[in-house]
Parts: C-alpha cells; structure tokens; sequence
C-alpha cells in the first residue's frame, strides 16, 4: 500500500478543472499551504472550494481567488479578504454561505454516509429557505444534505505512511472530517513517520480516510491575529 | 452615565457561575473572561476546537497552531482539550454548553436576534454564531443600546437578516440589563446615572416595567 | 468544578426507577463494572438500557437481568445471555434491535443535537417498519432517531478531573459517543488524575461531557472468548 | 469434492487486492485472514473499533481490552488505529471499507441475504450485519452451498428475515463460485470434482451458466 507521495505537485496532479475539492484550515491556521501553492502553480480553474474561510488577500486560498481559479466558495465565514468581496459583489464568485457547525456536519456527513440530517441552525433565517422543515422535541430543525468532495486536501501534524494522522492544538478544526469526506483525501504533513510509530490508541483519523500522504515543507504558518499580553 | 464596553463585560461576568461552559463571542463578549470571579471555576469554549481557552500568549510565545474562533493567538489551561470542528460544534448545537455571550446588531422583543449581515454593505458570513444562538441553553447579547446613528438596537422585529430565531434570553446593553420574557422585553436594571426614561427613549419596543428599577452593580 | 465522586454507589445513588440507561462496552469489553454491580446493589428496577450487548448470565448487565432490574433494552446483538433469551421470548423484557452502526450513530446524534438523520442500513429490513423511506443519489435510505438517556454510564482509561478522557485499545467502542449522550454522564476510570496531567491533543472525550468521575476498583475485566496462537 | 470450510475462505482470499481494507465476518470469514497473499498489504477492520487486527495472542497474554468483533481476543498491528462505535460506521457507512465477506443463511438471486435471525429460534440482533450490507462497495457471501438439511441457501426469494435488499455481489460456497448479477446468479467456477449438473441441482434458483465452467484453483 503505497500512499507516500513526493511532493505537492505530484499529490494534485490529476486534480481537473471544475472538480470540487475540500480545503481544511480555520482562517490560515492548518491549511495545506503546500497544495494550496501546487493548484496555483498547476492553475487548475473552474473549482468549487468548500472551505470554512477563504483565506486573505495574499495567502491561503486568497492565492486562488486572484488567479481566478476558484468558480464557488462553500464557507461559513469570508471576512478578511477584499479581493473575495469584490468578486462576490461583482459575481464572478458564486457563494454559499452555511453556519459553521452545519458546515462542519454536512462534511462528516459526507463521510460518514450519511445523505441528511436535521439541525435547529438557521431555522427561521435565510439559510433555511428552501429547505423541509420539521418540529423534533418541540424544536423546529432544518434538513441538511451531506457534502462530499472530488479531493479532500488536509493539513496534518504527524502522520505515518499508511495515512495515519495526529493534529496540533487547534490546527485540527475541519481537517479531520474534511478527511474523511473526499473521494481522494490528500495529507501534508509537518512530520512524516514510518508505520508503527505513532500510538494506535492516538491517531484523530485513521489511515483507511487518507489515499496520499507527503511530507509538506516551508511552512510560513501566517498568523492572522498576533495577539499577545503585552 | 451609560457603561463602557467592559463595563458591560463587567456586568455579565456577574452571571457565570461554578463550573460553567461559556462560549464568548468576538468584541464586547471576549472582555467577560477578563472578569471571571476570582476562583470560580469557568471553561471558556472556543468552536474552532478548544475547552479551557488561556489568556493571550507572552511576546514571542504565540503558537501560529493555537488561535481563538476570532483568530486571534492564544493559550491553553491545565485540563484543556483540543478537538474537530464537528465535535466542537456537536457540543453546541447538543447543549453542552452553559452560556453564549455575543453581539447584535438587533435585537426584538420576541428574542430574534440579527448579527451577521448588512445587505450591500457587510457581508462576511455567520461562521458559528448561526449554531450558537440555535441550540445554547442560556444566550446573553452584549451590546451598545443604540447604534452609531443614534437608532435603537432593541426593537419590535429585527429588519436585517436574522441570526436566530426566539433565542436571546436576556441582554446587557450600556443603559440597561433586560429580559426577554413572553411578554417581551423586561426591564431589569438600569446602568448608573441612566434613568428609566432615558432607556425608554432609547428602546424601540414596549419595556414592561415592575416596581422600582435598580441601578446595576458593577 | 468538583466531578469527582467517591464511587459507584455515590455517582449512582440518584438513579431513579423507570429511568433510561446508557451503558457503554462491547460484549465485556469497556463495560463500567463498577457503576453495573452498584446497580444491583442499589435495586434500580423498570430500567430502560440501552447498550449494545447485554452481558453474560452472570457477569455484565445478565446481573440487572438476572435480577429483574431491566424492563427494556435497545441493543444490536444479545446472544450469549440465556436468561436474557428466557425473558425476551416470554415477554417479561421488551428488546429493541439496532443494526449496531445505527444504534452509534443514533447515541452520537442524541449527544449532537441532531434529531434525526437518514442511514441506509436496514432499509427493506424489519428495521425499516414504520419509518420513512427517502432516496438519496439513487439509493434508498430511512429515517432514524437519536438517543438520549437520563444517565449515560461509561468506562475509560485515564481520567482527570475535569472529566476529560482516554480510551484503551478497543474498550473506547460505545463509551465515547454514549459519553455524549447522557443529561448526567458518569465515568469510572482505571485511573484518575491531575487536571493538567493528560495531553489535550489527545482527548478522547473533552470534560464538558462527563459530569461525574471516580476511580474504579476490583476489574475482572472478564474475556468472553480467550483466544490464542497455541 | 465440495470445498472445506478454510478452502472457501481460501478461494476468497483470491479476491483481495493490495491496499484493499477488508471487514471479515465470523465465522469461515474470519479464516480468510490465514489466506492473505505473502507481500500483499491487505488491512483488517474490526467494526468494534480496530483497524488492523494482527493474530490471536500467544498464550497469556491475551489482554481484556483487545478483543475483535467476535469478542475474541486479537493483537494489533503496527499501523494500527483504535477508534469508537461510531467512527468505525462512519467508516463502513461512507463506502471507506472496499471488501466485506460474511456469512448467510440464505443468499436470493437479487443480491438480497438473510443471516440475522431465525424467528423462534434465534433472536440473537443484527450485530454491525445490516450496515455493512447496505453501504460495503463489495460483498462477497461466504457458505455451504446448501444446509445442515439439504436445503439449498441461493434462492429465488429469501424466506428468512432480511440482512439487507440488493447487496451480495459474489457468492463463494463450498460447491461454485457465483456472481450475482443484475440477470441473476452466473456460474463462475466450481469447486474441484463437482460438476455443472451438481450445482444446478442445489441451487434453488436460475443459474446463468455461459460455456464452460472453470474448476477453481486453490
């Protein structure tokens, strides 16, 4: 079982225009910086992105989106990036916006075969247009449909070589089901390690989630917010 | 004399209680961990994946891997955990969490709560604050009582795009401490020097008024 | 926040007659011995449990049985019990099947605030009697309900005070999504720590679940079939 | 010569393929573990939490919290995960797992099985059955062509409770290998020594049968 791939470029090589692919990371912590580079220098195009944020203007996806390479965003929240909101308001970018623990569901959902499930978030707003609507417990909840992806691309900490991963702090966010929802997940790693030597009662996904693994490199690790006591 | 932005974070850290999970908001809602009473055990929930939020990390210490839901870098406590967003947000929407503290742009009677958008002007996303006003038990708005223009942020029905439906509990503006009550809002308490008329005129929506209003304590 | 109780007749002591029970475990392993032989002790009668498994005749929840404790269970697989088949066949137990993925995935939903969701496991089965039928992407799949329970009775690893958990090996099975689950969650531990002692990256269940925690003592940890190389 | 029991199992172990992450039922399933192809990389899931199950232990030092779904004690691998009740259907339910083999009491030309319940006899649940029936990509049926009475188990119409509808891709029994295919059962091999006629006339079904059928290798 060979999942160990060289480098960025050969994990997206086979990534076609117009597919639909999951970008793990929450604001620019734990995103896949070293694919997010790849599709940019591949200039793939046409994409669908479901991914929480949608980075700033000059890192993260934000790299995408002024290449024009990215047709929808499938997000909860895209504040901090003008080039983003000028393409929205101007059209160029379709958006969908869903609450993000909605979000976070629908994907593991995806992974999980599970097509829909009902949430309380949204109803009564404009998230729940269009969608069934059904009173559980006294409570109405709205219908949700699982998302699923051509390509899962997630950012793990450790990993071993059978694909199996460990996060960091709060660099896990949507890493974790995002790898379970794609048809093909693809990990980077911030260490690559050989099997056996991570703790089996220890792993947060599975190797039976993740089709190719590499070990990533130059990490910038952009801070948004540095914030600090003093 | 209307309250300042921490002293209306002030005033809500007088609801925590022992052994409560609390979800704080960005802005106003963040400065309430300032204020946890001195060993009251609260756990600050941050839906980006973490329980048991530390203060802000030392110069040169921050983590680029551990960041708060409003990006900002942080520390973590003894007894923290860090997980998934679907697990993260599986403990908010099962109602695992104590309190929610967040901000509105408005706010009406019936408990309706707007915050996330502005059509053609402010169109950033509701990230997770959708989910939070849904399902947490407990929801408290910390805001201004009126807006930049001098307009009423507690109304009869909310005009912008709605958060969340019959869900805010009570609110803690710079004038006044005020429930949601069935029969609308409650005037429970009113902010030092501000009277009771004051408060009327700056509220968009009928106030029920019992007896002699006391001034907060702070 | 003080969660740590003495043991199992103090964390158990106001668990009311007719209540509804989660009990964690697969077969025998992972099972919350202690807080089970409490129970008995205790004489709890009309309890609704749910648990994947019901024990052996003289070990596990055969005791509550054994004992007329039990009114009904939701399980997925019940053999090896010959006083539960006793029981069932002569209707003194009412017995809810569950494929065992969906009785997971019903527990996990009741502790996500997810209501309902639609699985395709047991569509043209008995399982599907009674429940709405809906085709997603060509397949069809039905309508299930999450689980609650007044009390969810788990058994972990390591635990701190704070009620955060790790599982051991493949005693996690039904402990960590019933930890979810239950308006009150009791843990027993094989070992309680320190707040501060365990690693929070490697959390299985986060301490805003767990309301209660102690110290388990006198494991048999009883194998149901020892099997080895020789 | 019908096939033994761990020559079925032998015959599926034909069907692996590398990288392949396989749930084995109880029973003969679990004895296509022995059978796994020298230097082919084939993973072992267990639904009550293990990926990668290694042998049974060596004598004392079977450890309580080690058992697989047959509530046998196992070892594990390296490489191995452990993981809760519902990742592990969230693993056999998303289609992550490539090859299910289990037994039956009765297979239907239609795909349909029925291996749960025989009703007044044995209640004993469906266990993970049904879900890994209705979302496996492959299912492949392990068993006696016919039963302890003679009776064939490939049918027309399964009279027992269902497992699940329109599922088993292959039949592997100790007298034929048999596709299930969207026209009914196809003869694919039969087992050393038994012949076409054998097999038609314990097979309570059609049986599409084109030129000649191959005798199994082992």
């Amino acid at each position: 079982m060979n999942k160990v791939v060289k480098n960025a470029a050969e994990a997206i090589a086979d990534i076609q225009d117009h597919q639909t692919l999951m970008l793990g990371g929450f604001g620019l912590c734990g995103i896949p910086e070293n694919c997010i580079n790849a599709l940019v220098d591949q200039e793939t195009t046409g994409l669908t992105c479901i991914s929480n944020n949608a980075g700033v203007d000059d890192f993260g996806l934000g790299l995408l989106l002024k290449k024009h390479q990215i047709k929808k965003m499938i997000s909860s929240y895209v504040g901090e990036n003008k080039e983003f909101e000028r393409q929205m308001l101007s059209g160029e970018l379709e958006v969908e916006l869903n609450p993000q623990g909605t979000l976070a569901e629908r994907i593991r959902a995806g992974g999980a075969g599970i097509p829909a499930f009902f949430v309380p978030a949204g109803y009564g707003t404009e998230v729940a247009e269009g969608k069934e609507v059904r009173v559980f417990d006294g409570k109405p909840h709205i219908l949700e449909r699982a998302l699923k992806a051509d390509f899962s691309i997630i950012k793990a900490w450790k990993g071993d070589k059978a694909g199996n991963l460990i996060f960091r702090y709060t660099a896990n966010n949507f890493n974790q089901p995002m790898g379970m929802a794609g048809k093909i997940t693809i990990a980077e790693v911030d260490e690559l390690v050989e099997v056996g030597e991570l703790d089996p009662n220890q792993i947060h996904l599975p190797g039976v989630f993740v089709q190719r693994i590499f070990q990533g490199e130059n990490y910038e690790k952009r801070i948004e917010f540095e914030t600090t006591q003093d | 004399m209307a309250l300042s932005k921490t002293e209306i974070a002030q005033r809500i850290a007088q609801e925590l209680q022992d052994g409560y999970y609390v979800n704080l908001g960005i802005g106003i809602p963040t400065l309430v961990a300032n204020y946890i009473p001195q060993g009251m055990d609260v756990v600050l929930q941050s839906e980006n994946g973490l329980l048991g939020i530390g203060p802000f990390p030392k110069k040169g210490e921050a983590d680029p891997d551990l960041i708060n839901a409003g990006k900002q870098t942080v520390t973590y406590l003894p007894g923290s955990a860090f997980f998934d967003s679907s697990l993260s947000f599986a403990m908010i929407r099962g109602g695992h969490i104590d309190l929610t503290v967040l901000g509105a742009f408005e706010v009406s009677d019936k408990g309706d709560i707007s915050s996330w958008k502005i059509p053609g002007k402010m169109v950033k996303g509701m990230g997770g604050a959708m989910d939070l006003v849904a399902a947490a038990k407990n929801i408290i708005v910390a805001t201004t009582h009126v807006d930049r223009h001098g307009k009423s942020k507690l109304k009869t029905q909310c005009d912008l795009p709605l958060t969340g439906v019959n869900c805010v509990k009570k609110i803690v503006s710079d004038m006044a401490v005020i429930e949601v009550t069935k029969q609308g809002f409650k005037l429970m308490e009113r902010a030092p020097g501000v009277s009771v008329e004051d408060i009327i005129a700056n509220t968009d929506a009928p106030l029920i008024i019992e007896g002699d209003i006391p001034e907060m304590k702070l």
